[in-house]
């Protein structure tokens, strides 16, 4: 049991922790009241930036380049977002359309500038990409040292903080009540003069700046490069653990956790005897048809943003 | 007013794709590539031949059907992503019914690209009844069902319909929608039938959504369950419904490349991107069933054409997704159109 | 005089319309002024801009005297400008208090908003004047009068001297109204400035020190309510005469057209409203249903037509058990319904005028052969309602969303009379309307009973139900407690039973 | 990489002494008229993808040169970015009058053979995978042979006896390699475990991680991968490992090509070897063939250890000491004189693990 816990927790971390990032920006891009299918565009473009960040400035930053190249990323994809913001928010474009957009747009950058620069459809590996460790003082705790502060990923700790940042910015500050309040009554925010809009850019802002971060922390921990399939889908699976997660932070980083967990049994279950037995398909797809009967049976009604995906245009009703 | 939104309505999809490519050309111009030499390469790509033509007519049949599945969902006010897993069972159903009968053509045919729209259907069935009964977001549920009819359709091919295998047996040839003649005027591109199945379907859709009461029930519960509720409409069965018939047209499309295009299935280790496509072309054509035809013939002449570039004027293919996703953003964006198009006519005056 | 507001030639253009031409408002510091006028005479409009939610073509605005640019809420706050809107501009999952405080919360050194803080507030404000809430509960759990006295708070809490009220009493119960009138005396007592927007001309008359009327757009005048009546208000508001009490001859109820009995409902929550209520309602009469909103009328409603299940009883229509059938069986059966909330059951908006008019017919002959529609039809039919019910709109093929509240409630009015339905449920037809608009619904009304129509009228305005009744039906805590004559009681005994109170002789000499 | 730059230099040893001259003859003559050319389609994973295309397009690329061509006009690459992109592109050359088409990768294989009974006139070729055509040649390599001799040095070098198998998907050819690596493996140590994991896909590298993840907690110290992109989860939890403890000895054998870039870490290399498949071997022998006039239409050419099609990677050289070098090469031996046999399905494997 324990050392089913020791291999388990820490694969679950890493495999979660882009996801959770992702998922994030999602809960707080819908939170506001934009539906923001493009996280996958986002992590694209956040993978593309923090490899081709990681590759060309190795030599300058050193040790720091991986943290730099996130940070990068971050900024890069939030400037990004800026495109389904102004869709969305100022021209009252349909956002599940413009996020749509926004997926093709960003592989379409990502892949065609890899080609421009590299002349090749995939980048090196990187030299400089984030490594596990043992978290100092905390390992050495037992039991509990082993299985949650060896072998981590730093970066897997950064996604549960931030995961907890959100909550509280969410959920206990003005900030955090107004852009609440633009996502479900965007006219009742107006007339108690909260920019509507400024608010819903920042959200779709955020949303960039956490699924960068998701997408560089997924190449610089999984893929070491970027290609046409170094994001395939996680993305989407972040998507999921935000509607999963009933769009709050702390939910979103459990269902990020339980698809980490389900993938990671899939893996582990062969060595175990009983689902050893089991068809592969069916581990494969374990994650998904989970997903479908937690929503279908636990969390049927989760209520969305009442004003997620609805333009605000002043003075319509 | 209407003859105005009616110019509209045409002037935003054509504005939006001439900004498209010209922002294309844009970006050709600062990777240091010729756009004038892009562009000729992607139109020959298209159309420099019969070949081409043939191709670029094959590639529109399944994305013409992909948008009208998501076109037909969204007119119920519900947004089928899961076009992309409907196309794949029911490319599957399509060659599975294709390799399995054992019978002549004028039964074999039809009955293997019925299955290929009733497996589509069956994929978009569970989303909407969850929604339905439950309230559960389709959205959700059909990128899950997405991921679910990738993995199961490749343990299929693997275990039942091959032996260990990655693609099956060509289909029986009276199953088959491929025609040599097409091809014979075509050289020998792989145009099919399949598109004249595109257009009645496009028809029907037309046909079901403005013209008979199964549309107006399903329009008035997209726009208003509650009203719907009130007037006597059964919601949960619209919904449903709804979602089959959008999940049906994607089928089609799966069918439309398992019986014409490839004639097998295989393993497939990621999306055909099919469905995704799907989503643009409805965008783009309005969520009307002719716009949908256009816009399907566009982004097929855009894919196609892509083929040529990198040969021809060493431009990355990924030029024209990026093209295509701006399109998308100018169509969704229309409003900054209209108000620049009733500027412009205020000052016109 | 001091004026604490003076909008002078205030112009506002919407594409196509001029919602306000040239109109001038002057509020004298402490007075409750009216504005009055009809259903889109740019009321809503005006009082917008005064909030910065639109901006003017043309004129100015002065505050204090003090000529101001009000681009947006935030300096209407500024200015001690606060505004309790017609549709109420809360957030249902937030808790009351994070609703008042929402735009100037108070925090902590951590940034965290000061909940504590927020909630003393609040309390000493509605202690102050008289605004009972609870601060811990969500606005989805309180009722409609709750919140808006929450809408109140929310502008006491930003400092407002000059409080603008958008048709606050369409939504409230007589009760209520009472209530709010209490309030906006105390808030006057305080040195508050009040506009209050209202159809109702005898509020006028009882709160209110002024009035200004506009028509189409245009400013008519200012008058002195204690120099004027309801008569001359109303004509000058609508240009022409109008007579307040309905005409009708007396009732000749014939067979018993809808018999409930013994019904139970429950509402979402599964919580029984409806509790073993009796009801029975003959061709050729009207019964209103007078009730405190909250006793089970909509429960009730919803249940004869079928939008909600019955938990236990019968509901009978022509002698034939329609309880739990579904609303097309009901609809099928001879069941008409004007709904409460036309938005959001009346109506498909996004449909074309001609398209709601077949919104329970469109299946049938001639509107649709073998499933496929006869737009012809279609249309030919709602021209011919359009122009018999006087529905306003450019064309059967305009947008429902673009008319009028009052065109389109004459729409579905129309629409349900024209089914010639043995039963008419008409529940608030009235609700939000100008008197011109009223006058004719109860006409339509009346004129449905004497073709021998059962009719059912729930709605929470006394004098409609006294003025249009043949028979009052007092409902309390889920049953009828009491049924009247009209010509035989008046509004303080239907208050007394709509409270509950059990001993009324009225109750029973109706008997 | 070192194998490939090799390669192109050297362009013996695939054919007999009299294929060679052949070439050089065939290389004069034609490049004066310069009428003969040839053109590959790429599968999805692109003309870039480290892996069978690149290294089919190096070969083509050098026999180009060698022959005087100019790429675009003797010699050209078409990229597939999805499956419908095969034909057009295929059908593309034979329109431009290419003489010889590849078709790089299984995927291919149906339109391939959809080609070639379309146009006789023209030469096809598929690799990996076998079509059935006059005018078509199909290659294949003997994957198992390969991997019989990594699974040897795997047995070398493991301390647990525990190896790990990652495949991409699950399908006859990966079997192949499976089958090869488990042979060779309990050859010289019939009690070793071999763990066999597939990601189902061969671009999840997340996969690729949590698998081997979990393979090296179980005590695993070798890993064999033949998945594509899923591989680089396996280089990449390799080098996390080795990251952290530079003393644990952890491994990662490559496929198709020396994966020994991957594999490097500050001053260490995970890499051991790699199975590499000559495809640039192949595809040049193809081309010169047809270039004599003697292409090998409706054959199936099977390059393995002895037509220098398959080889494996000693670039790591202290991992791969001198010891294990002699020992692989020994069982190279073997393989070559057909004393053993490399299985190539789970069948074989099975009866050739009896017969240990
Ligand atoms: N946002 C808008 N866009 C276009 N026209 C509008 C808009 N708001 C109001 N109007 C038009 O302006 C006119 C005045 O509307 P307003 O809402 O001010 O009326 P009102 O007097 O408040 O009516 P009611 O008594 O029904 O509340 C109407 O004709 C209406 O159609
Ligand atoms: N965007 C708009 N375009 C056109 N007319 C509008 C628009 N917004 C509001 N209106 C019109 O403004 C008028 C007044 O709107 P308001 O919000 O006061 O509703 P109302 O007519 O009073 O109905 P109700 O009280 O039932 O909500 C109506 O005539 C409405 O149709
Ligand atoms: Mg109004
Ligand atoms: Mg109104």
């Amino acid at each position: 049991m324990f050392e089913a816990l020791q291999s388990i927790i820490p694969t679950v971390l890493f495999y979660s922790a882009p996801l959770i990032l992702t998922a994030l920006g999602g809960v707080f891009s819908e939170r506001s009241g934009v539906v923001n299918i493009g996280l996958e565009g986002l992590m694209v473009m956040g993978a593309f930036v923090g490899i081709v960040f990681n590759l060309t400035f190795a030599d300058l930053f050193g040790i720091w380049t991986p943290w730099i190249s996130i940070l990068v990323a971050m900024v890069i994809g939030s400037i990004f977002s800026i495109i389904h913001a102004v869709a969305s928010v100022t021209f009252y474009a349909n956002q599940v359309v413009s996020g749509v957009a926004i997926n093709m747009l960003a592989l379409g950058i990502g892949v065609y500038l890899t080609k421009v620069w590299y002349g090749k459809g995939q980048t090196d590996m990187v030299d400089r990409p984030f490594y596990t460790m043992d978290v100092p003082i905390l390992a050495d705790i037992p039991i509990i040292g082993p299985i949650f502060f060896e072998g981590i990923y730093i970066t897997s700790y950064l996604a549960l903080i931030l995961a907890f940042v959100a909550w509280y910015v969410l959920y206990q500050t003005p900030f955090g009540l107004r852009l609440r309040a633009v996502g479900e009554h965007p006219m009742a925010a107006d007339t108690n003069g909260i920019k509507v809009e400024r608010m819903r850019y920042i959200a779709v802002l955020l949303s960039g700046a956490f699924g960068g971060l998701g997408g560089s922390v997924f190449a610089l921990t999984i893929a070491s490069n970027f290609s046409h399939a170094t994001i395939v889908g996680q993305g989407f699976m972040a998507l999921a653990a935000v509607i999963f997660g009933k769009w709050h932070p702390l939910g979103a980083m459990g269902a990020a956790l339980f698809f980490g967990l389900a993938q990671s049994l899939s893996v582990v279950s062969s060595g175990i005897p009983l689902l050893a037995d089991i068809p592969q398909v069916i581990l494969l797809i374990a994650p998904y048809l989970l997903t479908i009967l937690a929503l279908a049976g636990f969390i049927g009604r989760a209520d969305a943003p009442r004003a997620n995906g609805v333009p605000y245009l002043k003075g319509g009703r | 007013m209407t003859s105005n939104s009616k110019h509209f309505g045409l002037l935003v999809p054509i504005i939006s794709v001439i900004i498209g490519l010209i922002a294309g050309a844009i970006i050709m111009l600062l990777s240091g590539h010729n756009p004038i030499e892009g562009y000729a390469a992607l139109w020959a790509g298209a159309f420099g031949d019969s070949y081409t033509i043939g191709e670029t007519i094959r590639r529109s049949t399944p994305l013409i059907l992909t948008g009208l599945a998501v076109a037909f969902a969204f007119k119920t006010g519900l947004f089928n992503i899961g076009a992309e897993g409907q196309v794949i069972v029911g490319w599957l159903a399509a060659v599975w019914i294709g390799l399995a009968i054992d019978a002549p053509m004028i039964i074999h045919l039809p009955v293997a690209i019925l299955a290929g729209a009733i497996a589509g259907g069956l994929w978009g069935f569970l989303p909407g009844l969850l929604k339905a009964k439950l309230g559960v977001h389709e959205v959700i549920i059909t990128i899950m069902m997405n991921y679910i009819a990738l993995h199961v359709t490749n343990a299929i091919i693997r275990n039942v319909l091959t032996d260990q295998g990655t693609t099956t047996e060509p289909i029986a040839g009276t199953a088959s929608l491929a025609s040599e003649w097409l091809q014979s005027i075509t050289f020998y591109s792989r145009i099919h039938y399949g598109i004249l199945i595109a257009l009645f379907a496009a028809f029907i859709m037309w046909f079901i959504i403005e013209r008979t009461s199964y549309g107006y029930e399903l329009k008035a519960v997209g726009f208003n369950r509650h009203a719907s509720n009130y007037a006597g409409m059964n919601v949960s069965k619209n919904i449903i419904l709804s979602m089959v018939i959008g999940g049906g047209f994607a089928g089609l499309a799966g069918a439309m490349e398992g019986l014409g295009t490839y004639g097998t299935i295989s393993v497939m280790s990621g999306f055909t991107n099919l469905g995704f496509d799907g989503i643009a072309v409805a965008l783009l054509g309005a969520n009307n069933a002719f716009g949908v035809i256009l816009a399907g013939l566009l982004f097929g002449v855009l894919k196609e054409g892509a083929g040529e570039m990198p040969t021809t004027a060493g431009v990355p293919t990924e030029l024209v997704d990026i093209i295509i996703a701006l399109i998308i953003f100018f169509v969704a964006s229309s409003y900054i159109i209209r108000w620049a198009l009733s500027r412009f006519k205020k000052e016109g005056k | 005089m001091e004026y604490a507001i003076e909008m002078l030639n205030i112009r506002k253009e919407f594409p196509g319309i001029v919602a306000n031409d040239n109109i001038t408002i002057q509020l004298q510091k402490g007075e409750i002024h009216a504005l009055l006028g009809e259903n889109g005479a740019g009321k809503s409009t005006l009082m917008n801009v005064l909030f910065g939610l639109y901006q003017p073509e043309k004129g100015e605005i002065r505050v204090n005297g003090k000529e101001v640019h009000i681009t947006n809420p935030n300096i209407a706050n500024d200015l001690g400008i606060g505004m309790v809107h017609q549709h109420f501009m809360l957030v249902e999952p937030f808790t009351v208090t994070q609703n008042i405080v929402l735009g100037s919360e108070p925090t902590n050194k951590l940034g965290k908003i000061d909940l504590a803080k927020a909630r003393n507030e609040i309390q000493a404000l509605s202690d102050r004047y008289g605004l009972q809430v609870n601060p811990d509960a969500k606005i989805s759990e309180i009722s409609v009068g709750m919140q808006q006295r929450v809408e109140i708070l929310k502008t006491l809490y930003r400092g407002a001297e000059v409080l603008i009220f958008d048709e606050p009493t369409a939504v409230l119960t007589p009760q209520e109204i009472k209530e709010l009138i209490e309030i906006m005396r105390s808030l006057i007592k305080e040195g508050k400035s009040i506009i209050l927007i209202t159809h109702k001309l005898k509020e006028i008359m009882e709160v209110c020190d002024r009035c200004t009327v506009i028509r189409k757009g245009k400013g008519i005048g200012t008058v002195n309510v204690s120099e004027t009546n309801t008569t001359d208000l109303a004509s000058l508001m609508v240009g022409r005469e109008v007579s307040f009490k309905t005409e009708k001859i007396v009732a000749q109820p014939t067979d018993t057209v809808l018999q409930i009995k013994d019904l139970y409902v429950r509402d979402a929550r599964k919580v029984d409203l409806v509790k073993g209520l009796d009801l029975e309602v003959r061709a050729g009469e009207i019964v209103g249903i007078a009730g405190v909103d909250g006793n089970g009328q909509s429960e009730l409603v919803e249940a004869i037509t079928g939008l909600s299940k019955a938990r236990a009883g019968s509901i009978k229509v022509n002698n034939k058990e329609i309880s739990n059938l579904s609303p097309r069986k009901i609809t099928e059966s001879g069941v008409g319904h004007i709904p409460q909330d036309r938005h959001k059951y009346g109506l498909v908006l996004d449909y074309t005028i001609g398209e709601n008019i077949v919104l329970q017919t469109y299946y049938q002959k001639p509107y649709s052969k073998a499933k496929v529609l006869s737009y012809k039809e279609i249309f030919d039919k709602a021209n011919k309602i359009i122009e018999e019910y006087d529905v306003r709109t450019p064309s059967v093929y305009t947008k429902a969303r673009a008319l009028s509240g009052g065109n389109q409630q004459k729409a579905i009015i129309g629409r349900e009379v024209d089914r010639s339905p043995n039963l008419l449920i008409a529940t608030q037809p009235t609700r939000g309307l100008d008197v011109g608009a009223i006058e004719f619904i109860h006409q339509k009304l009346i004129e449905e009973r004497d073709k021998g129509r059962a009719i059912l009228l729930v709605s929470f305005e006394l004098d409609e139900i006294i003025n249009v009744s043949d028979r009052i039906a007092v409902m309390f805590d889920g049953k009828v407690v009491a049924n009247v004559k009209p010509e035989e009681t008046n509004e303080q005994e239907l208050g007394l039973l709509m409270a509950g109170s059990q001993v009324n002789k009225a109750g029973e000499t109706s008997q | 990489t070192e194998t490939e730059e090799e390669g192109t230099d050297d362009n013996s040893g695939t054919e007999t002494e009299g294929a060679e001259e052949n070439t050089k003859e065939a290389t004069e003559e034609e490049a004066a008229s310069g009428d003969y050319k040839i053109a590959m389609v790429t599968d999805i994973g692109g003309v870039d993808d480290k892996s069978f295309n690149q290294s089919a397009w190096e070969g083509i690329t050098a026999w180009g040169e060698e022959n005087g061509l100019v790429e675009d006009e003797g010699y050209d690459y078409a990229q597939s970015n999805e499956k419908a992109d095969y034909m057009p592109n295929i059908t593309r050359f034979v329109r431009d009058e290419y003489n010889l088409v590849y078709g790089i990768g299984f995927e291919l294989k149906e339109d391939i053979q959809t080609a070639a009974d379309q146009y006789p006139d023209t030469n096809f070729a598929i690799v990996d995978d076998t079509v059935d055509a006059s005018n078509a040649v199909s290659i294949t390599f003997k994957e198992h042979q390969g991997s019989f001799l990594v699974g040897v040095a795997a047995a070398l070098k493991t301390s647990t006896d525990k190896l790990g198998f990652v495949g991409g998907v699950d399908s006859p050819l990966i079997k192949k390699f499976e089958s090869g690596f488990i042979a060779g493996a309990k050859s010289v140590n019939p009690d070793i475990e071999v763990d066999v994991q597939y990601a189902e896909s061969f671009a999840d590298a997340a996969k690729g991680k949590l698998i081997a993840t979990n393979m090296y907690d179980s005590g695993i110290d070798v890993i064999y991968h033949a998945s594509g992109a899923t591989g680089n989860g396996v280089f990449n939890q390799a080098k996390d490992i080795k990251q952290n403890d530079p003393e644990r000895e952890i491994w990662v054998i490559g496929v198709d090509r020396d994966q020994h870039e991957e594999g490097q870490i500050n001053d260490h290399n995970v890499t051991l070897t790699s199975m590499v498949k000559r495809v640039d071997v192949a595809v040049q022998d193809v081309a010169n063939r047809g270039m004599n006039g003697e292409f090998p239409g409706g054959e199936l050419l099977e390059y393995g250890i002895e037509e220098d099609g398959i080889t494996f990677a000693t670039t790591n050289e202290e991992a791969m000491t001198e010891d294990i070098i002699t020992t692989v090469e020994e069982w190279q031996e073997k393989l070559l004189n057909g004393e053993v046999e490399a299985p190539k399905t789970t069948e074989e494997l099975e009866a050739y693990e009896d017969s240990l």
